[in-house]
Protein backbone atom coordinates (compact mmCIF):
# COMPACT_ATOMS: atom_id res chain seq x y z
CA UNK A 1 0.00 0.00 0.00
CA UNK A 2 2.88 2.01 1.18
CA UNK A 3 4.69 1.13 -1.99
CA UNK A 4 1.25 2.47 -4.31
CA UNK A 5 1.56 5.73 -2.70
CA UNK A 6 5.06 6.15 -3.03
CA UNK A 7 4.70 5.12 -6.83
CA UNK A 8 1.40 7.43 -7.39
CA UNK A 9 3.69 10.54 -5.56
CA UNK A 10 6.89 9.86 -7.47
CA UNK A 11 4.62 9.49 -11.11
CA UNK A 12 2.58 13.03 -10.93
CA UNK A 13 5.42 14.86 -9.87
CA UNK A 14 7.64 13.22 -12.37
CA UNK A 15 5.03 14.12 -14.69
CA UNK A 16 4.48 17.45 -13.30
CA UNK A 17 8.02 18.29 -14.04
CA UNK A 18 7.78 16.74 -18.05
CA UNK A 19 4.80 18.81 -18.30
CA UNK A 20 6.44 21.95 -17.55
CA UNK A 21 9.88 20.97 -19.71
CA UNK A 22 7.31 20.53 -22.81
CA UNK A 23 5.64 23.39 -22.35
CA UNK A 24 9.22 24.94 -23.15
CA UNK A 25 9.56 22.97 -26.02
CA UNK A 26 6.28 23.60 -27.57
CA UNK A 27 6.94 27.13 -27.11
CA UNK A 28 10.35 27.46 -28.99
CA UNK A 29 8.19 25.00 -31.95
CA UNK A 30 4.98 27.56 -31.75
CA UNK A 31 7.15 30.52 -31.98
CA UNK A 32 8.73 28.80 -34.85
CA UNK A 33 5.24 27.75 -36.21
CA UNK A 34 4.21 31.50 -36.10
CA UNK A 35 7.66 32.37 -37.72
CA UNK A 36 6.34 30.57 -40.74
CA UNK A 37 2.79 31.29 -40.74
CA UNK A 38 3.79 34.95 -40.85
CA UNK A 39 6.27 34.57 -43.64
CA UNK A 40 3.46 32.45 -45.56
CA UNK A 41 1.20 35.31 -44.48
CA UNK A 42 2.99 38.24 -45.74
CA UNK A 43 3.90 36.09 -49.53
CA UNK A 44 -0.20 35.90 -50.18
CA UNK A 45 -0.20 39.74 -49.29
CA UNK A 46 2.75 40.66 -50.96
CA UNK A 47 2.78 38.10 -54.06
CA UNK A 48 -0.75 36.83 -54.89
CA UNK A 49 -2.51 40.11 -53.27
CA UNK A 50 -5.24 37.93 -51.44
CA UNK A 51 -7.61 39.82 -48.61
CA UNK A 52 -6.59 39.30 -45.08
CA UNK A 53 -9.31 37.23 -44.44
CA UNK A 54 -9.04 34.48 -47.55
CA UNK A 55 -5.01 35.13 -46.48
CA UNK A 56 -5.21 33.68 -43.13
CA UNK A 57 -7.65 30.83 -44.03
CA UNK A 58 -4.94 29.72 -45.67
CA UNK A 59 -1.97 30.10 -44.01
CA UNK A 60 -4.44 28.08 -40.82
CA UNK A 61 -3.60 25.34 -43.13
CA UNK A 62 -0.18 25.64 -43.62
CA UNK A 63 0.63 25.84 -40.15
CA UNK A 64 0.29 22.88 -36.96
CA UNK A 65 -2.26 23.03 -34.64
CA UNK A 66 -2.60 25.64 -32.06
CA UNK A 67 -1.26 28.54 -34.58
CA UNK A 68 -3.73 27.64 -37.18
CA UNK A 69 -6.35 27.73 -34.69
CA UNK A 70 -5.52 31.23 -34.24
CA UNK A 71 -5.65 31.99 -38.03
CA UNK A 72 -8.58 30.60 -39.00
CA UNK A 73 -10.62 31.97 -35.41
CA UNK A 74 -9.15 35.63 -36.81
CA UNK A 75 -10.19 35.04 -40.62
CA UNK A 76 -13.67 33.64 -39.20
CA UNK A 77 -13.80 36.43 -37.30
CA UNK A 78 -12.97 39.07 -40.59
CA UNK A 79 -15.46 37.13 -42.86
CA UNK A 80 -18.08 37.79 -40.56
CA UNK A 81 -17.17 41.70 -40.59
CA UNK A 82 -18.53 42.14 -37.23
CA UNK A 83 -15.37 44.23 -35.98
CA UNK A 84 -12.06 45.85 -36.94
CA UNK A 85 -9.19 43.40 -38.14
CA UNK A 86 -7.26 44.81 -34.68
CA UNK A 87 -10.23 43.63 -32.60
CA UNK A 88 -10.65 40.46 -34.49
CA UNK A 89 -6.82 40.09 -33.79
CA UNK A 90 -6.92 40.44 -30.18
CA UNK A 91 -9.79 38.56 -29.48
CA UNK A 92 -8.40 35.29 -30.99
CA UNK A 93 -4.76 36.24 -29.45
CA UNK A 94 -6.69 36.11 -26.17
CA UNK A 95 -7.77 32.74 -27.10
CA UNK A 96 -4.55 31.84 -28.42
CA UNK A 97 -3.07 32.40 -25.19
CA UNK A 98 -5.39 29.68 -23.33
CA UNK A 99 -4.53 27.01 -25.49
CA UNK A 100 -0.70 27.65 -26.81
CA UNK A 101 2.18 27.53 -24.27
CA UNK A 102 3.55 31.13 -25.91
CA UNK A 103 4.33 33.64 -22.92
CA UNK A 104 3.38 37.15 -22.85
CA UNK A 105 5.91 38.81 -24.23
CA UNK A 106 5.89 36.33 -27.62
CA UNK A 107 2.30 37.86 -27.24
CA UNK A 108 3.36 41.15 -27.09
CA UNK A 109 5.28 40.94 -30.43
CA UNK A 110 2.17 39.04 -32.40
CA UNK A 111 -0.55 41.61 -30.89
CA UNK A 112 2.05 44.46 -32.25
CA UNK A 113 2.05 42.98 -35.96
CA UNK A 114 -1.74 42.64 -35.51
CA UNK A 115 -1.86 46.54 -34.94
CA UNK A 116 -0.51 47.31 -37.84
CA UNK A 117 -2.45 44.79 -40.06
CA UNK A 118 -4.88 46.20 -42.90
CA UNK A 119 -4.25 49.66 -42.15
CA UNK A 120 -1.00 50.30 -44.15
CA UNK A 121 0.20 50.29 -47.62
CA UNK A 122 2.09 46.94 -49.12
CA UNK A 123 5.79 48.26 -48.47
CA UNK A 124 4.79 49.54 -45.33
CA UNK A 125 3.62 45.94 -44.19
CA UNK A 126 6.55 44.56 -45.84
CA UNK A 127 8.58 45.95 -43.32
CA UNK A 128 6.13 45.23 -40.41
CA UNK A 129 6.14 41.79 -41.78
CA UNK A 130 10.08 41.86 -41.12
CA UNK A 131 10.13 43.73 -38.32
CA UNK A 132 7.89 41.30 -36.44
CA UNK A 133 9.49 38.24 -37.73
CA UNK A 134 13.04 39.32 -36.66
CA UNK A 135 11.55 40.08 -33.41
CA UNK A 136 9.79 36.56 -33.14
CA UNK A 137 13.53 35.59 -34.44
CA UNK A 138 14.33 37.16 -30.75
CA UNK A 139 12.43 35.66 -28.78
CA UNK A 140 12.69 32.04 -30.58
CA UNK A 141 16.25 32.29 -29.78
CA UNK A 142 15.64 32.89 -26.15
CA UNK A 143 13.10 30.60 -26.32
CA UNK A 144 15.20 27.64 -27.16
CA UNK A 145 18.08 28.56 -25.06
CA UNK A 146 15.76 28.71 -22.19
CA UNK A 147 14.32 25.19 -23.16
CA UNK A 148 18.39 24.01 -23.50
CA UNK A 149 18.89 25.33 -19.91
CA UNK A 150 15.55 24.22 -18.39
CA UNK A 151 14.35 21.07 -19.89
CA UNK A 152 16.80 19.06 -17.81
CA UNK A 153 16.22 20.94 -14.95
CA UNK A 154 12.63 20.47 -14.54
CA UNK A 155 12.39 17.41 -15.86
CA UNK A 156 15.24 15.79 -13.17
CA UNK A 157 13.36 18.66 -10.28
CA UNK A 158 9.94 16.94 -10.77
CA UNK A 159 11.20 13.20 -9.88
CA UNK A 160 13.72 14.31 -7.34
CA UNK A 161 10.48 15.97 -6.00
CA UNK A 162 8.85 13.39 -5.62
CA UNK A 163 11.42 11.44 -4.43
CA UNK A 164 11.94 13.71 -1.50
CA UNK A 165 8.25 13.74 -0.83
CA UNK A 166 7.97 9.68 -0.13
CA UNK A 167 11.23 9.84 1.62
CA UNK A 168 9.85 12.21 3.97
CA UNK A 169 6.48 10.99 4.27
CA UNK A 170 6.77 6.92 4.09
CA UNK B 1 16.71 -2.20 18.90
CA UNK B 2 12.87 -1.53 17.97
CA UNK B 3 14.12 1.80 16.94
CA UNK B 4 12.70 3.37 13.95
CA UNK B 5 15.73 2.40 12.39
CA UNK B 6 14.32 2.93 8.96
CA UNK B 7 14.61 6.56 9.78
CA UNK B 8 18.60 6.40 9.00
CA UNK B 9 17.77 5.87 5.68
CA UNK B 10 15.05 8.33 5.42
CA UNK B 11 17.80 11.37 6.97
CA UNK B 12 20.30 9.66 4.29
CA UNK B 13 18.21 9.89 1.15
CA UNK B 14 16.60 13.10 1.78
CA UNK B 15 20.33 14.58 2.22
CA UNK B 16 21.13 13.02 -1.24
CA UNK B 17 17.92 14.03 -3.12
CA UNK B 18 18.27 17.56 -1.45
CA UNK B 19 21.55 17.78 -2.56
CA UNK B 20 21.28 16.39 -6.12
CA UNK B 21 18.03 19.18 -6.44
CA UNK B 22 20.55 21.20 -4.77
CA UNK B 23 22.95 20.58 -7.92
CA UNK B 24 20.19 20.88 -10.61
CA UNK B 25 18.66 24.21 -9.41
CA UNK B 26 22.56 25.81 -8.85
CA UNK B 27 23.41 24.45 -12.45
CA UNK B 28 20.59 26.52 -14.24
CA UNK B 29 21.78 29.46 -11.77
CA UNK B 30 18.56 29.24 -9.43
CA UNK B 31 21.12 29.55 -6.68
CA UNK B 32 18.13 31.07 -4.17
CA UNK B 33 15.65 28.68 -4.68
CA UNK B 34 18.18 25.59 -3.99
CA UNK B 35 19.36 27.42 -1.14
CA UNK B 36 15.71 27.41 0.60
CA UNK B 37 15.04 24.19 -0.81
CA UNK B 38 17.29 22.70 1.12
CA UNK B 39 16.88 25.12 4.34
CA UNK B 40 13.53 23.63 4.19
CA UNK B 41 14.58 19.74 4.01
CA UNK B 42 17.24 20.54 7.10
CA UNK B 43 14.34 22.15 8.93
CA UNK B 44 12.34 18.71 8.34
CA UNK B 45 15.31 16.50 8.98
CA UNK B 46 16.16 18.71 12.24
CA UNK B 47 12.99 17.74 13.43
CA UNK B 48 12.64 14.51 12.87
CA UNK B 49 16.44 14.45 14.86
CA UNK B 50 15.19 16.71 17.83
CA UNK B 51 12.17 13.89 18.29
CA UNK B 52 14.32 11.33 19.13
CA UNK B 53 17.22 13.38 20.91
CA UNK B 54 14.14 14.31 23.19
CA UNK B 55 13.19 10.56 23.44
CA UNK B 56 16.80 9.75 24.48
CA UNK B 57 17.18 12.32 27.50
CA UNK B 58 13.60 11.14 28.67
CA UNK B 59 15.42 7.64 28.73
CA UNK B 60 18.34 8.71 30.74
CA UNK B 61 16.61 11.04 32.64
CA UNK B 62 13.87 7.79 33.92
CA UNK B 63 17.06 5.24 34.06
CA UNK B 64 19.77 7.54 36.05
CA UNK B 65 17.71 10.58 37.45
CA UNK B 66 15.03 8.80 38.94
CA UNK B 67 12.55 11.50 37.68
CA UNK B 68 9.37 10.51 35.40
CA UNK C 1 20.00 -12.85 22.55
CA UNK C 2 23.13 -10.39 23.17
CA UNK C 3 24.93 -11.30 20.31
CA UNK C 4 22.35 -10.82 17.90
CA UNK C 5 22.11 -7.43 19.42
CA UNK C 6 25.76 -6.57 18.95
CA UNK C 7 25.36 -7.42 15.35
CA UNK C 8 22.54 -4.91 15.23
CA UNK C 9 24.53 -2.01 16.83
CA UNK C 10 27.54 -2.69 14.72
CA UNK C 11 25.21 -3.73 11.62
CA UNK C 12 23.60 -0.04 12.17
CA UNK C 13 26.76 1.76 12.96
CA UNK C 14 28.83 0.51 9.91
CA UNK C 15 25.33 1.73 7.91
CA UNK C 16 25.32 4.41 9.04
CA UNK C 17 28.95 5.71 8.49
CA UNK C 18 28.60 4.70 4.74
CA UNK C 19 25.64 6.49 4.26
CA UNK C 20 27.08 9.81 6.26
CA UNK C 21 30.16 9.36 4.36
CA UNK C 22 28.00 9.82 0.90
CA UNK C 23 26.30 12.17 1.93
CA UNK C 24 29.11 14.09 3.42
CA UNK C 25 30.32 14.62 -0.42
CA UNK C 26 27.18 17.09 -0.94
CA UNK C 27 25.73 17.70 2.15
CA UNK C 28 27.48 18.22 5.19
CA UNK C 29 24.57 19.57 7.44
CA UNK C 30 22.66 15.76 6.49
CA UNK C 31 25.46 14.16 7.48
CA UNK C 32 26.07 15.76 10.80
CA UNK C 33 22.09 15.12 11.71
CA UNK C 34 22.72 11.50 10.32
CA UNK C 35 25.65 11.27 12.80
CA UNK C 36 23.50 12.57 15.54
CA UNK C 37 20.62 10.47 14.83
CA UNK C 38 22.56 6.98 15.40
CA UNK C 39 24.22 8.44 17.67
CA UNK C 40 20.69 8.58 19.84
CA UNK C 41 19.36 5.68 18.67
CA UNK C 42 22.29 3.48 19.91
CA UNK C 43 21.77 5.47 23.22
CA UNK C 44 18.37 4.99 23.54
CA UNK C 45 19.01 1.33 22.83
CA UNK C 46 21.70 1.71 25.57
CA UNK C 47 20.21 3.29 27.68
CA UNK C 48 17.05 0.52 27.77
CA UNK C 49 20.05 -2.43 28.58
CA UNK C 50 21.50 0.05 31.46
CA UNK C 51 18.30 0.31 32.69
CA UNK C 52 17.91 -3.49 32.99
CA UNK C 53 21.37 -3.34 35.31
CA UNK C 54 20.27 -0.55 37.38
CA UNK C 55 16.59 -2.36 38.09
CA UNK C 56 18.88 -5.79 39.32
CA UNK C 57 21.39 -3.26 41.44
CA UNK C 58 18.17 -1.59 43.28
CA UNK C 59 16.23 -5.33 43.91
CA UNK C 60 19.84 -6.21 45.09
CA UNK C 61 20.43 -2.98 47.31
CA UNK C 62 16.69 -2.96 48.45
CA UNK C 63 16.61 -7.01 49.69
CA UNK C 64 20.26 -5.81 51.50
CA UNK C 65 18.85 -3.29 52.73
CA UNK C 66 21.29 -0.87 51.77
CA UNK C 67 20.86 3.16 51.79
CA UNK C 68 19.40 3.82 48.57
CA UNK C 69 21.13 7.70 48.92
CA UNK C 70 24.16 6.72 47.89
CA UNK C 71 23.16 4.43 44.97
CA UNK C 72 20.99 7.21 43.75
CA UNK C 73 23.51 9.76 44.04
CA UNK C 74 26.34 7.45 41.83
CA UNK C 75 23.32 6.93 39.03
CA UNK C 76 22.68 10.83 38.97
CA UNK C 77 26.47 10.96 38.83
CA UNK C 78 26.62 8.71 35.83
CA UNK C 79 23.55 10.01 34.18
CA UNK C 80 25.34 13.43 34.15
CA UNK C 81 27.92 12.01 33.17
CA UNK C 82 26.50 10.26 30.28
CA UNK C 83 24.28 13.53 28.96
CA UNK C 84 27.86 15.74 29.17
CA UNK C 85 29.23 12.80 26.94
CA UNK C 86 26.61 12.94 24.77
CA UNK C 87 26.22 16.68 23.78
CA UNK C 88 30.23 17.27 23.80
CA UNK C 89 30.63 14.35 21.18
CA UNK C 90 28.40 15.65 18.77
CA UNK C 91 29.50 19.04 19.32
CA UNK C 92 33.01 17.93 18.77
CA UNK C 93 31.56 15.92 15.63
CA UNK C 94 30.36 19.17 14.48
CA UNK C 95 33.52 20.72 14.40
CA UNK C 96 32.63 22.89 17.65
CA UNK C 97 35.46 21.79 19.89
CA UNK C 98 35.11 25.18 22.03
CA UNK C 99 31.58 24.49 22.30
CA UNK C 100 32.14 20.38 23.70
CA UNK C 101 34.81 21.64 25.58
CA UNK C 102 32.52 24.53 27.52
CA UNK C 103 29.66 21.15 27.47
CA UNK C 104 32.46 19.24 29.28
CA UNK C 105 33.11 21.33 31.72
CA UNK C 106 29.13 22.14 32.43
CA UNK C 107 28.70 18.50 33.52
CA UNK C 108 32.12 18.71 35.84
CA UNK C 109 30.84 21.41 37.54
CA UNK C 110 27.49 19.40 37.73
CA UNK C 111 29.10 16.72 39.30
CA UNK C 112 31.15 18.33 42.01
CA UNK C 113 28.05 20.33 43.49
CA UNK C 114 26.94 16.43 43.52
CA UNK C 115 29.87 15.53 45.68
CA UNK C 116 29.31 18.78 47.65
CA UNK C 117 27.31 17.36 50.82
CA UNK C 118 29.78 14.57 50.98
CA UNK C 119 32.80 16.54 50.96
CA UNK C 120 31.35 18.87 53.64
CA UNK C 121 30.57 15.96 55.90
CA UNK C 122 33.98 14.22 55.81
CA UNK C 123 35.26 17.40 56.45
CA UNK C 124 33.30 18.13 59.19
CA UNK C 125 33.64 14.12 60.47
CA UNK C 126 37.90 15.06 60.23
CA UNK C 127 37.51 18.60 62.31
CA UNK C 128 35.62 16.25 64.95
CA UNK C 129 38.24 14.09 65.03
CA UNK C 130 40.98 17.17 66.00
CA UNK C 131 41.56 17.83 69.63
CA UNK C 132 39.74 20.94 70.78
CA UNK D 1 27.79 -6.50 66.24
CA UNK D 2 25.20 -6.24 63.99
CA UNK D 3 26.26 -2.92 63.26
CA UNK D 4 29.49 -3.68 61.89
CA UNK D 5 27.70 -6.84 59.53
CA UNK D 6 25.60 -4.25 58.39
CA UNK D 7 28.59 -1.66 57.91
CA UNK D 8 30.23 -4.57 56.02
CA UNK D 9 27.89 -5.39 53.77
CA UNK D 10 26.94 -1.93 52.59
CA UNK D 11 30.51 -1.05 52.00
CA UNK D 12 31.10 -4.24 50.31
CA UNK D 13 27.52 -3.60 47.70
CA UNK D 14 28.67 -0.03 47.18
CA UNK D 15 32.36 -0.96 45.86
CA UNK D 16 30.46 -3.79 43.84
CA UNK D 17 27.93 -0.96 42.45
CA UNK D 18 30.41 1.48 41.90
CA UNK D 19 32.46 -0.48 40.16
CA UNK D 20 30.00 -2.07 37.85
CA UNK D 21 28.60 1.33 36.77
CA UNK D 22 32.00 2.88 36.09
CA UNK D 23 32.56 0.25 33.86
CA UNK D 24 29.07 1.72 32.29
CA UNK D 25 30.86 5.48 31.92
CA UNK D 26 31.77 6.89 28.75
CA UNK D 27 35.60 7.07 28.42
CA UNK D 28 36.57 10.78 28.24
CA UNK D 29 38.07 12.92 30.85
CA UNK D 30 34.34 13.05 33.25
CA UNK D 31 35.53 9.89 34.43
CA UNK D 32 38.19 11.26 36.65
CA UNK D 33 35.48 13.10 38.10
CA UNK D 34 32.68 10.56 38.50
CA UNK D 35 35.44 8.42 40.23
CA UNK D 36 36.45 11.05 42.49
CA UNK D 37 32.71 11.20 43.36
CA UNK D 38 32.16 7.73 43.72
CA UNK D 39 35.34 7.27 45.97
CA UNK D 40 34.02 10.11 48.15
CA UNK D 41 30.93 8.24 48.74
CA UNK D 42 32.45 4.77 49.71
CA UNK D 43 34.86 6.66 51.76
CA UNK D 44 31.80 8.56 53.97
CA UNK D 45 30.55 4.52 54.28
CA UNK D 46 33.64 3.52 55.23
CA UNK D 47 33.59 6.39 58.15
CA UNK D 48 30.37 5.56 59.53
CA UNK D 49 31.97 4.10 62.24
CA UNK D 50 33.34 7.26 63.14
CA UNK D 51 30.04 9.48 62.94
CA UNK D 52 29.05 7.03 65.69
CA UNK D 53 31.76 7.53 68.28
CA UNK D 54 31.29 11.10 68.08
CA UNK D 55 27.61 11.35 68.33
CA UNK D 56 26.52 12.26 65.36
CA UNK D 57 23.80 10.18 63.86
CA UNK D 58 24.84 9.15 60.38
CA UNK D 59 20.90 9.27 59.63
CA UNK D 60 20.83 12.93 60.36
CA UNK D 61 23.75 13.63 58.25
CA UNK D 62 21.85 11.38 55.40
CA UNK D 63 18.71 13.90 56.10
CA UNK D 64 21.01 16.71 55.05
CA UNK D 65 21.94 14.86 51.96
CA UNK D 66 19.14 14.11 50.76
CA UNK D 67 18.04 18.14 51.04
CA UNK D 68 21.25 18.79 49.27
CA UNK D 69 20.67 16.18 46.03
CA UNK D 70 17.15 16.59 46.16
CA UNK D 71 16.40 12.65 46.55
CA UNK D 72 13.70 11.33 48.64
CA UNK D 73 13.47 8.17 51.08
CA UNK D 74 10.63 6.65 52.46
CA UNK D 75 11.17 4.23 54.84
CA UNK D 76 9.59 2.02 52.93
CA UNK D 77 10.01 -1.31 55.19
CA UNK D 78 7.61 0.18 57.92
CA UNK D 79 5.62 1.25 55.72
CA UNK D 80 4.68 -2.17 53.96
CA UNK D 81 4.15 -3.92 57.47
CA UNK D 82 1.69 -1.44 58.34
CA UNK D 83 -0.29 -2.29 55.13
CA UNK D 84 0.16 -6.54 55.83
CA UNK D 85 -1.48 -5.37 58.82
CA UNK D 86 -4.35 -3.55 58.33
CA UNK D 87 -5.11 -5.36 55.34
CA UNK D 88 -5.16 -8.67 57.30
CA UNK D 89 -7.61 -6.80 59.44
CA UNK D 90 -9.64 -6.20 56.44
CA UNK D 91 -9.77 -9.54 55.23
CA UNK D 92 -10.83 -10.67 58.96
CA UNK D 93 -13.47 -7.83 59.22
CA UNK D 94 -14.93 -9.20 55.90
CA UNK D 95 -15.06 -12.93 56.80
CA UNK D 96 -16.80 -12.37 60.21
CA UNK D 97 -19.46 -9.62 58.48
CA UNK D 98 -20.43 -12.27 55.96
CA UNK D 99 -21.17 -15.01 58.30
CA UNK D 100 -23.20 -13.08 60.17
CA UNK D 101 -25.51 -11.74 57.28
CA UNK D 102 -26.19 -15.26 56.45
CA UNK D 103 -27.32 -16.15 59.78
CA UNK D 104 -29.29 -12.86 60.31
CA UNK D 105 -31.08 -13.92 56.93
CA UNK D 106 -31.21 -17.39 58.14
CA UNK D 107 -32.50 -16.43 61.33
CA UNK D 108 -35.31 -13.78 59.58
CA UNK D 109 -36.62 -16.55 56.80
CA UNK D 110 -36.78 -19.10 59.38
CA UNK D 111 -38.85 -17.45 62.21
CA UNK D 112 -41.64 -16.16 59.22
CA UNK D 113 -41.47 -12.35 60.00
CA UNK D 114 -42.17 -11.08 56.92
CA UNK D 115 -44.70 -13.82 55.84
CA UNK D 116 -47.82 -12.09 56.41
CA UNK D 117 -46.53 -9.22 54.63
CA UNK D 118 -45.74 -11.19 51.46
CA UNK D 119 -41.63 -10.68 51.71
CA UNK D 120 -39.13 -12.67 52.90
CA UNK D 121 -35.34 -11.48 53.07
CA UNK D 122 -33.48 -12.38 49.71
CA UNK D 123 -29.76 -10.68 50.72
CA UNK D 124 -28.24 -8.93 53.85
CA UNK D 125 -24.95 -7.16 53.68
CA UNK D 126 -23.19 -5.94 56.88
CA UNK D 127 -20.70 -3.72 57.66
CA UNK D 128 -18.98 -3.83 60.84
CA UNK D 129 -17.18 -1.39 62.84
CA UNK D 130 -13.76 -1.57 62.57
CA UNK D 131 -12.15 -0.29 65.96
CA UNK D 132 -14.86 -2.20 68.01
CA UNK D 133 -14.12 -5.45 66.67
CA UNK D 134 -10.77 -6.03 68.99
CA UNK D 135 -12.13 -5.13 72.43
CA UNK D 136 -14.89 -7.60 72.73
CA UNK D 137 -15.03 -10.15 69.80
CA UNK D 138 -18.17 -11.86 71.11
CA UNK D 139 -20.19 -9.38 70.63
CA UNK D 140 -20.70 -9.47 67.50
CA UNK D 141 -24.43 -7.24 67.37
CA UNK D 142 -22.76 -4.60 68.74
CA UNK D 143 -20.32 -3.86 66.38
CA UNK D 144 -22.53 -3.64 63.89
CA UNK D 145 -22.30 -0.31 62.03
CA UNK D 146 -24.86 -0.81 59.11
CA UNK D 147 -26.90 -3.51 58.00
CA UNK D 148 -28.81 -3.66 54.70
CA UNK D 149 -31.12 -6.32 54.05
CA UNK D 150 -33.33 -6.55 50.67
CA UNK D 151 -36.60 -8.10 50.50
CA UNK D 152 -38.49 -8.84 48.13
CA UNK D 153 -42.13 -9.67 46.94
CA UNK D 154 -43.04 -13.14 47.58
CA UNK D 155 -46.49 -12.30 46.05
CA UNK D 156 -45.00 -11.23 43.22
CA UNK D 157 -43.50 -15.03 42.70
CA UNK D 158 -46.76 -16.43 43.84
CA UNK D 159 -49.92 -16.44 40.91
CA UNK D 160 -52.28 -14.70 43.32
CA UNK D 161 -50.94 -11.13 42.56
CA UNK D 162 -53.61 -8.33 42.94
CA UNK D 163 -56.20 -10.42 44.75
CA UNK D 164 -54.91 -8.88 47.94
CA UNK D 165 -53.23 -5.96 49.42
CA UNK D 166 -53.26 -3.79 46.34
CA UNK D 167 -50.93 -1.19 48.21
CA UNK D 168 -48.09 -3.34 48.68
CA UNK D 169 -47.75 -4.44 44.62
CA UNK D 170 -47.58 -0.34 44.02
CA UNK D 171 -44.27 -0.63 46.58
CA UNK D 172 -41.55 -1.65 44.46
CA UNK D 173 -40.74 -5.91 44.86
CA UNK D 174 -37.40 -5.42 46.07
CA UNK D 175 -36.34 -2.99 48.64
CA UNK D 176 -34.05 -1.87 50.92
CA UNK D 177 -33.74 -2.01 54.58
CA UNK D 178 -31.22 -0.34 56.24
CA UNK D 179 -29.97 -0.44 59.69
CA UNK D 180 -27.56 2.13 60.37
CA UNK D 181 -26.40 2.90 64.11
CA UNK D 182 -23.68 5.92 63.23
CA UNK D 183 -26.44 7.98 61.51
CA UNK D 184 -28.79 10.09 64.01
CA UNK D 185 -31.77 8.48 64.61
CA UNK D 186 -34.36 11.72 64.32
CA UNK D 187 -32.37 12.52 60.92
CA UNK D 188 -33.70 9.14 59.66
CA UNK D 189 -37.32 9.84 61.21
CA UNK D 190 -37.74 12.68 59.08
CA UNK D 191 -36.95 11.00 56.32
CA UNK D 192 -39.17 7.81 56.84
CA UNK D 193 -42.04 9.96 57.45
CA UNK D 194 -41.87 12.08 54.09
CA UNK D 195 -42.88 8.92 52.30
CA UNK D 196 -46.22 8.64 53.81
CA UNK D 197 -47.62 4.87 53.15
CA UNK D 198 -44.63 3.35 51.42
CA UNK D 199 -42.38 4.35 54.71
CA UNK D 200 -45.58 2.84 56.85
CA UNK D 201 -44.98 -0.55 55.32
CA UNK D 202 -41.40 -0.18 55.64
CA UNK D 203 -41.98 0.88 59.69
CA UNK D 204 -43.52 -2.39 59.67
CA UNK D 205 -40.85 -4.23 58.36
CA UNK D 206 -38.48 -2.81 60.56
CA UNK D 207 -40.24 -3.71 63.50
CA UNK D 208 -40.41 -6.94 62.48
CA UNK D 209 -36.82 -6.83 61.88
CA UNK D 210 -36.48 -5.54 65.53
CA UNK D 211 -38.37 -8.27 66.78
CA UNK D 212 -36.06 -11.34 65.51
CA UNK D 213 -32.57 -9.46 65.44
CA UNK D 214 -33.00 -7.27 68.61
CA UNK D 215 -32.08 -4.05 67.37
CA UNK D 216 -33.67 -1.04 68.31
CA UNK D 217 -36.04 -0.16 65.59
CA UNK D 218 -35.70 3.59 65.34
CA UNK D 219 -32.34 2.73 64.42
CA UNK D 220 -33.80 1.11 61.09
CA UNK D 221 -33.90 2.92 57.81
CA UNK D 222 -36.02 1.71 54.95
CA UNK D 223 -34.97 2.48 51.68
CA UNK D 224 -36.97 1.67 48.56
CA UNK D 225 -34.66 -0.30 45.56
CA UNK D 226 -34.35 3.05 43.15
CA UNK D 227 -33.31 5.28 45.79
CA UNK D 228 -29.77 5.17 46.55
CA UNK D 229 -29.39 4.59 50.64
CA UNK D 230 -26.38 7.29 51.27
Amino acid sequence: MKLLGAIFIICASTGIGFALARNLKERTKQLRDMKQAITSLEAEMVYTMTPLAEACHRVSQQVPSPVSTFFSTFSDALQKGESSAYQAWTKSLASLKAHSCLQQSDLDVILQFGASLGQQDLEQQQKQVKLTLSNIDRQELEASEKQKRSENMYKSLGFLGGLLMTIILI
Amino acid sequence: MNYDVNLIFQIAGVGIVVAMIHTVLKQMGKEEIAHWVTLLAFVIVLYMVVNVVDDLFQTIRSVFLFQN
Amino acid sequence: MVHIEILQIVGLGLVATFLALIVKEHNPSFAFLLTVFVGVIIFIFLAEQIANIVAMLEELAESAQINMVYMETILKIIGIAYIAEFGAQIAKDAGQGAIASKIELGGKVIIMVMAIPIITAIIETVIGLLPN
Amino acid sequence: MSFVTEWIAQLIFLVLFATILELLLPNSQLQRYVRLVIGLIILVVMLQPVFYVFQMSADEWLDSLDEWSGVGEENSADWSMEEQKSEIESNQLAYISEQMAVQLQKQANDQEVLDEMDKHVTDVSIVLAPTLIEEDENDVLGNIEMIEVTVSDTSAEGEDSGNEDGEIQKIEKVETVKVDTSQSFTEEGSETKGRGEDGDKKDLIRKRLEDVWQIPSERITVVGKGESSE
